[in-house]
């Protein structure tokens, strides 16, 4: 086993948190990331193999599906990203391209993106100051992709109302994390 | 400081006099209440004169009591908050308010300028195109200066702006642009049916025009009707109601920008919040409920303060409890006027009389009414103090006053109907311009803005238009029970300007243009509304020719003998009302501008003293200055003598890295590049270069192949977005059936090089036992998938830009900071160096490696001394149009080296290329240098550049020129390959 | 502007990346006779209609799909937005 | 009538009742030696020069709506002539000379200030490309200035050196660079060709070409057939929907370019200013209006108006750049539309059609050239040979592959 020490996004040993009235924005780099792509006229193969590894079906366009460990969400046609906890699943491209084998290909993104999740009813407020997505009718299980401070960002609704995850790049954590917190401010 | 009582302050009115608040204007001190507006307060303390006019600097009044107002500016504020051009009329009052009145020398009373009006015939429309012409060098240096220094309205402090800024985005299924009976009534229906909806207005309290009426809506005042109502509606989850919010643009598709005055109306923003909010708002229906504007009448000397619109006056009267004078007198060619002259009875105001233009005109308010009469002239020297009256029977009389309310109909406001090129159409019942068909898609219009003027019609129409509009969204909104309102029409019979006088009449009161300079624009064929508003400037002021452009239109139909209607409307454009910039702006501030994007290695550099340069948003490490070094290039030959001399290690992850799979990966590889991919071994890397369609060298980089149907590409970092955007152009446009899928892992991996003789060494300590790296297990273009530090996953491949031998390795990101300080230690045995982008760049020009200033978009892999690379034998991306005849030439540009005869000069980049003997001129530029450095393997500066037929010229003299500095170097021309041109050195 | 996204429903479209004219899909055959010719006429020359046009917009901050949008360049209406896939196979582009 | 100071003086004292009509209203002739289509600043000059320095009569200028409404009339009046390829820097630093002597030629007060321009560098590699760049204006016999830091912050003290994104590193001046008066060229050409006998026709749209057997003989428009020696197309930002009607497809895309100005503010800038690091230029006009713009919108439109991306982006770049900015408002906003071509760069050539000439594809730097426009084109037209400054402006380069690309981003349009 390697004694290499990772650092977060925003560089750090620990995960930092932020709390304010009625908001907590938190970066999560605990969640390892693969994308996965079907193969030309493979794309049922990909399905039946995911879903075996997964526990449940390759989610629809603009969803997440979550089934223990595995949370799985679109990002293109027949194109997704799987997550799941970085101590469990750190090489978890591995482990799908030998649940997928030669029917899909699959790529490490792990390290390719930071997280920070909003906590809270203030939530919408301090979004619609960030992103044209209307969070308000964000259902659980919605995702979408939009443009938050310049940076292309997944927007993911893990539960309608009080809880989104912003998925951006990496190495702009610390713009993207700069950005909420200064909405959070002017807006709680 | 004196302090001036309120006199001019009436009863009632929606202010709140329990509350005093001090203000000074020009810095005299006053007393206002919350609730007033500077302009109000002004008033309230006998304040006529506010502003100077700006060609004549001519006193001026208030003119309006809202937005549109062209006269009251003022310089808000103090220091880097001073706000110019700031309109009196919409300045809330806060207590400690500092106001200057501008535009005026050396004050507002006595304004030195004011000489201009003595000239005014000599400075008519146009006047400036006709004269200052000679001689021609006095322009800039005399005439234009002063015109300059004379023009110009507020002024800016010119210190950064210190308060923050905000955006944002708002959905909603209605947007409802404007909250007076109509957008209230709209909103109520709406709001009741469930829809979402966002009512917005520019004031700072709903009710528009109700809160400056008397008459009763239901059985009860406009304004507790609009109380009541908005009561309801902010109890709607449903309805956002935003006050202080100005919808200023239409823009496609249903998105309108708004300006939300957040903090305006405080002494202070608080900390941490912003001043003002753009507000980016998408609707699927929009409703413009913007009201109406009233109009003035053209007269003699109808510009002095105390001249105002006749429901400004009203305004003033009703609802801040203000009038500009004791004595007024009313002007008016329909019943509103008659409005102002009872209300102002009522509030014990002496209305002197009421001159009406109309024969016919009805008696409505209980004072002496002149009938088919009107106002020719003016006398007052600051402010109004008598009007000259022309009778019906042609009798003159003088009436004393000192505010004169007058009124020559109303202009709906179509503005937001007409910002997608939509053309309102001519009303002859109301004269005036109304909403065309062709307006803005998605969005209807009613009340005033439609040209339904009576209360009852705009709460009808509000009500019954947002019905329509939800119809559309399969909305149904139940009627309304809307309460009784006054209903009357105000029989207006169209009336401009005063004839027979021979003095000036003002249209446009900020630009001072008046009837003259409009006759004089037919005069001279300016007779087009657009050559007419460009040569006289009218409706060009800070009010967009709100309260002026129609004055002049109907002036130059009767000059032209056309209807208003077919001379037409200039183009109403964003924004309604005039925009910050800062809030355009919003939170884009400073180091803000962009977001930043930081390597792996970040950390370390900053603590090892590295200087950082911006690439695209990356900031890297340009060197690291050790203790001793004074001047950078100490820093960077140390770092390039190290890794020649022994090891170093450089953060290479902001190129771009594409992970190309699927069946077809290598054909789709071999589409893209020019070069071949198809045979490429696993296991190997291979260079490639990409060109345009149009046959240009586009980027380049190295693909390697690490299985079968898996490549890793890489691009420059400042093509990794467009590199990226083009091959998924030509994977699903272009050749839709291969199996081939593409995605971006730049970030994913922190990537570093480690180059020098003894990398192999110090990575031997780094990869695990099992990885054999030895020349013959992993020679030179090599890749594989290794492990590291004891099982760390990690990508390798022996590829070199700096000439050494050398190797790239790559390992997650979260792990980059720590292998980077591995590397540092396990190479400290070899002495190894951390390098920058400078000591990277000054290697791979020692090596001749074409980079970004040679991929400058207009090279050809000919000019790159890469011709050979583009295959004929198969299809790729350019190949065709490489061949065209312009990138053929016999004598193209080739890229080669150069070295400075005495090696003590320099070689500039951006130099130009002579031939020795040749004039020295654009004809005989014989090419120039793209990169130079000090080299100090060479010790010697050297070049790379494109030189005409470069190839054949090795050996020859040159002369390098860069007259921006006069420097004239002789320079040698060598090959690119500097240093081992052989390549031993790379693959021992 | 809002881009009706065959998939996604309606996008902002600054979201998108503009390239122009659909026809760069009809990418002529290296091997013609007039080859040359051909790939002046499909690189340079342009119809630049004033009314409807077909167009390429790149969803790049999105599901990084190529569409083909049909807008009107008079009104910015927009009447039909496709997958440029769809339509690159549907003008019988394969491989 | 001749203008001067003297004049108005007279006219002063005489209730202003002199002057006369600056251009006339004729009708329509049946025929002309020369019927130029489009009655902007080109075509316009085009017209005068034709008159004036080629001596030709029987000239006619047909304009679809009001003269100068095109492009003319809304650009953000900025000259210069700081250009890289050999193909541009002659013509450009040739319109800059006579921009010189406009005024004085034209008799007509354009306001030419020549009170220059600088554009910002950011980066190392940005200032190779301007050092090139500046060799090659000088060169070309155009003047250029490589300015340090303190140089810039002693005449623009205001601008972002504190906590700047991209930090200022220099800039390249061009002191002759300046602003002119955009309607005043549009009118002071029109007052000078109608002086020469030069037949400016309003409100007279081109619906066709009449082309027999191969060569044009005339325009049918709403006024009724026009015929003509030779027919001259000059209607930037609307070419292509214009030469459809004879057949033609052009290498060039239109699109549009917002502009901005703001309320009337006493001197802030003494020239023009271009960040380098963002999508911003900025001047302030006589009347104390800061006039500034960015990039094009970028896709295909005919609608001369844009939208709010970017809007929001010139202005977040203006912030970036001068944080005083922040409380100027912005007054009005307004688009024109370029024709974008494919290089970059422009055209003046015959066309395959005989006796019709196309002028176009300036993409946005058609006020600037306005003179050496009319001049080289009046010359092509007067003796059907081009003119030496504008020998690279032909049809055929993109065949034969001699684009004039100074930003080297290829055949699309929208990013020149």
């Amino acid at each position: 086993m390697h004694d290499l020490i990772p650092i977060t996004p925003l560089g750090r040993t620990t995960a930092q948190i932020d709390r304010f009235k009625g908001l907590q924005i938190s970066e999560c780099p605990d969640w390892a990331l693969a994308s996965l792509a079907a193969r030309r006229n493979r794309e049922g193969d990909t399905a039946t193999a995911a879903e075996k590894f997964l526990g449940i079906p390759l989610p629809d366009v603009a969803t997440c599906a979550t089934a223990g460990a595995f949370t799985a969400f679109w990002t293109g046609p027949q194109q997704w990203m799987i997550e799941a906890p970085h101590d469990r699943h750190e090489d978890l491209a591995a482990q799908l391209k030998a649940a997928v084998g030669d029917a899909a290909s699959i790529t490490e993104q792990t390290d390719g993106w930071c997280r920070f999740d909003l906590q809270g009813e203030r939530c919408h407020d301090v979004l619609e100051r960030l992103c044209n997505a209307d969070t308000r009718v964000m259902a659980q299980g919605q995702v979408t992709r939009t443009r938050l401070e310049h940076l292309g960002c997944f927007l993911i609704c893990r539960t309608k109302n009080s809880h989104f995850s912003v998925i951006g790049p990496r190495s702009s954590a610390g713009s993207l994390y700069h950005a909420l917190t200064v909405a959070a401010t002017s807006v709680v | 400081m004196i302090r001036a009582a309120q006199d001019n302050r009436l009863a009632g009115g929606a202010i709140d006099r329990s509350r005093t608040i001090r203000f000074t204007f020009d810095g005299k001190s006053y007393a206002g209440h919350p609730g007033d507006t500077l302009s109000s307060a002004l008033l309230a303390n006998g304040v006529r004169l506010m502003g100077r006019s700006f060609k004549y600097h001519r006193p001026r009044g208030v003119l309006s009591a809202g937005s549109e107002e062209p006269n009251a500016l003022v310089e808000l504020r103090s220091g880097a908050r001073q706000e110019p051009n700031t309109r009196a009329t919409t300045a809330e009052l806060f207590d400690g308010l500092v106001a200057k009145s501008q535009n005026r020398l050396p004050s507002l009373k006595f304004d030195a300028m004011a000489i201009n009006d003595r000239f005014s015939n000599f400075l008519t429309a146009g006047f400036y195109y006709k004269t200052f012409m000679w001689p021609a060098a006095f322009w800039e240096k005399l005439y234009e200066p002063i015109i300059r220094k004379a023009a110009g309205l507020g002024s800016l402090s010119l210190q950064d702006d210190p308060d923050g800024y905000d955006k944002g985005f708002l959905h909603c299924d209605l947007l409802i642009i404007g909250g007076g009976p109509a957008g209230l009534a709209a909103a109520l229906r709406a709001g009741r049916a469930g829809a979402s909806v966002i009512l917005a207005d520019e004031d700072y309290i709903f009710g528009g025009r109700l809160n400056a009426e008397t008459f009763a809506v239901g059985m009860q005042t406009g304004q507790a009707w609009a109380a009541a109502t908005m009561a309801e509606l902010q109890s709607l989850p449903n309805v956002r109601c935003m006050t202080r919010t100005t919808i200023v643009g239409a823009f496609d598709h249903g998105i309108y920008s708004a300006v939300e005055r957040v903090s305006d109306h405080l002494a202070v923003t608080p900390a941490g919040k912003p001043r003002q909010i753009l507000w980016r708002i998408y609707s699927k229906r929009a409703l413009l409920c913007a009201g109406a504007i009233e109009r003035p009448i053209a007269f003699e000397n109808n510009d002095r303060p105390g001249i105002m619109l006749a429901g400004s006056m009203r305004a003033y009267a009703n609802r801040w409890a203000v009038t500009a004078a004791k004595r007024v007198a009313i002007f008016t060619n329909n019943d509103d006027g008659h409005r102002t002259a009872a209300d102002l009875l009522a509030k014990g105001v002496k209305v002197m009389a009421v001159i009406d233009t109309r024969a016919d005109a009805p008696r409505i308010a209980d004072c002496e009414l002149l009938p088919d009469a009107q106002v020719t002239d003016t006398t007052g020297r600051l402010g109004l103090s008598y009007i000259h009256v022309r009778l019906g029977d042609g009798s003159e009389r003088n009436i004393e006053c000192g505010a004169l309310g007058v009124s020559g109909g109303w202009n709906p406001n179509v503005h937001m109907t007409c910002h997608q090129r939509g053309r309102p159409v001519w009303n002859a019942e109301i004269a005036a311009f109304v909403p065309g068909e062709s307006g803005t898609p998605g969005l209807t219009v009613a009340g005033a803005a439609n040209g339904d003027f009576s209360t009852a019609a705009a709460l009808r129409t509000g009500s019954d238009q947002a019905a329509a509009a939800l119809r559309d969204l399969d909305i149904d909104a139940p009627a309304l029970d809307l309460p009784q309102a006054e209903d009357a029409p105000i029989n207006l019979q169209p009336f401009w300007y005063v004839q027979g006088g021979k003095g000036r009449a003002w249209l446009d009161q900020q630009n001072d243009v008046t009837v003259k300079d409009v006759t004089l624009a037919h005069q001279e064929n300016f007779r087009s509304v657009e050559h007419l508003k460009r040569y006289t400037t009218l409706g060009m002021a800070t009010d967009q020719g709100k309260t002026s452009n129609m004055g002049g239109l109907a002036i130059m139909a009767e000059l032209a003998g056309k209807s208003i209607p077919e001379v037409g409307t200039t183009m109403f454009r964003p924004p309604y009302t005039p925009v910050p910039i800062g809030t355009f702006g919003g939170r884009a501030r400073g180091k803000n501008f962009h977001p930043t994007r930081e390597t792996p290695s970040h950390r370390f550099s900053v603590e090892h003293n590295a200087s950082f340069v911006e690439v695209g948003n990356w900031l890297r490490a340009q060197w690291f200055t050790q203790p001793g070094e004074v001047h950078w290039r100490e820093s960077v030959d140390r770092e390039v003598r190290a890794v020649r001399g022994s090891v170093g290690v450089c953060d290479v992850t902001t190129l771009g890295k594409i992970d190309v799979q699927g069946t077809d990966a290598a054909g789709f590889l071999n589409k893209v590049y020019a070069n071949g991919f198809a045979k490429l071994a696993v296991g190997k890397t291979r260079y490639g270069l990409m060109l345009r369609e149009d046959g240009m060298a586009m980027d380049d980089g190295t693909a390697a192949r690490l299985s079968e149907d898996h490549f890793v590409m890489t691009t420059t970092t400042a093509n990794a977005v467009g590199v990226y955007r083009h091959l998924e152009f030509v994977r699903q446009c272009l050749f839709p059936d291969m199996d081939v899928q593409l995605i971006s892992t730049t970030e994913a991996w922190a990537q570093y090089a480690v180059a020098g003789p003894n990398s192999r060494k110090l990575l031997q300590k780094i990869v695990d036992p099992d990885v054999d790296i030895t020349n013959e297990g992993f020679e030179f273009m090599a890749c594989r998938e290794i492990t590291v530090c004891g099982g760390l996953r990690a990508r390798l491949f022996r590829i070199s830009f700096s000439g050494e031998l050398a190797y790239e390795i790559a390992v997650p990101t979260r792990y980059g900071d720590a292998m980077f300080r591995r590397i540092m230690e396990a190479g400290r045995e070899f002495d190894v160096v951390p390098y920058g982008t400078e000591a990277l760049g000054v290697m791979r020009i020692e090596k001749g490696h074409a980079a970004g200033s040679e991929l400058n978009g207009t090279s050809t892999a000919l000019n790159l001394g890469m011709g050979r690379m583009v295959s004929r034998t198969k299809d790729s991306i350019g190949s065709t149009l490489s061949q065209r005849e312009g990138l053929n030439k016999p004598d193209a540009l080739m890229l080669v080296g150069f070295k400075p005869v005495d090696s003590t000069h320099k070689v500039t980049a951006g130099g130009h290329l002579m031939t020795k003997g040749t004039p020295v001129d654009a004809k005989h530029d014989q090419g120039y240098v793209t990169s130079a450095a000090f080299s100090p393997s060479l010790n010697s500066s050297i070049g790379l550049g494109f030189l005409r037929d470069g190839g054949n010229r090795f050996g020859e003299i040159l002369t390098l020129t860069t007259p921006l500095t006069g420097a004239d170097v002789d320079v040698e021309v060598v090959s690119a390959h500097f240093v081992d041109p052989k390549g031993d050195r790379l693959r021992a | 502007m809002i881009i009706n996204h065959p998939l996604l429903g309606p996008r902002d479209a600054q979201e998108f990346t503009y390239l122009g004219d659909a026809s760069l899909i009809d990418r002529p055959d290296w091997e013609a006779a007039d080859a040359q010719e051909q790939f002046y006429e499909y690189a340079y020359l342009r119809d630049n209609p004033a009314g409807e046009h077909r167009e390429l917009w790149f969803h790049e901050i999105g599901d990084r799909s190529w569409l083909v949008v049909t807008r009107n360049t008079l009104t910015h209406e927009i009447t039909s937005v496709e997958m440029a896939r769809d339509v690159a196979r549907s003008k019988g582009r394969s491989k | 009538m001749r203008y001067s100071g003297l004049r108005i003086i007279k006219e002063a004292l005489t209730g202003n009742k002199g002057w006369k009509p600056a251009w006339r209203d004729p009708e329509p002739q049946p025929a002309y030696d020369f019927v130029i289509i489009g009655g902007g600043g080109h075509g316009l000059a085009t017209a005068y020069y034709l008159a004036s320095t080629f001596g030709k009569k029987r000239i006619a200028v047909l304009e679809k709506g009001w003269i100068g409404g095109g492009n003319v009339g809304r650009n953000t009046t900025i000259i210069r002539s700081n250009y890289l390829l050999e193909g541009n820097g002659p013509f450009y630093e040739y319109a800059l000379k006579l921009w010189e002597g406009l005024e004085q030629e034209l008799n007509y007060n354009a306001m030419v200030s020549q009170r220059g321009i600088l554009n910002l560098i950011h980066t190392d590699a940005q200032r190779t490309a301007f050092t090139r760049r500046g060799n090659a204006m000088i060169l070309n016999g155009a003047d250029a200035e490589m300015l340090g830091v303190e140089q810039i912050r002693a005449r623009y003290p205001f601008l972002n050196f504190n906590d700047a994104r991209f930090p200022i590193k220099g800039g390249l001046a061009q002191h002759r660079g300046g602003t002119v008066r955009h309607d005043a060229v549009a009118w002071g050409y029109a007052r000078g060709a109608d002086n020469l006998g030069v037949d400016i026709i309003q409100n007279c749209e081109v619906t066709g070409f009449r082309i027999e057997n191969g060569v044009c003989k005339g325009v049918e428009t709403s006024r009724g057939f026009i015929g003509a020696g030779k027919v001259a197309s000059c209607v930037a930002g609307s070419s292509s929907r214009l030469m459809a009607k004879a057949g033609m497809r052009l290498p060039i895309e239109s699109t549009v370019l917002q502009a901005f100005v703001t309320e009337g503010l006493k001197p802030v800038l003494p020239g023009v200013i271009t960040f380098g690091a963002g999508h911003f230029y900025c001047s302030q006009s006589d009347k104390g209006g800061l006039v500034f713009g960015g990039d094009p919108d970028g896709y295909n439109t005919y609608a001369q108006r844009g939208n709010l991306p970017v809007v929001e982006g010139v202005m977040e770049s203006g912030m970036a750049l001068i944080p005083a900015l922040g409380r100027a408002r912005v007054l009005r906003m307004w688009g024109g539309l370029m024709d974008m071509s494919m290089d970059g760069s422009p055209i003046i050539d015959r066309t395959e059609i005989e006796g019709l000439y196309f002028n176009g594809g300036w993409c946005y730097g058609g006020f600037k050239a306005t003179p050496a426009s009319g001049m080289c084109y009046a010359h092509l037209l007067a003796r059907d040979i081009p003119h030496e400054y504008a020998t690279a402006y032909r049809f055929d380069r993109f065949r034969r592959g001699y684009m004039i690309d100074e930003k080297g981003v290829g055949a699309q349009p929208n990013l020149h």
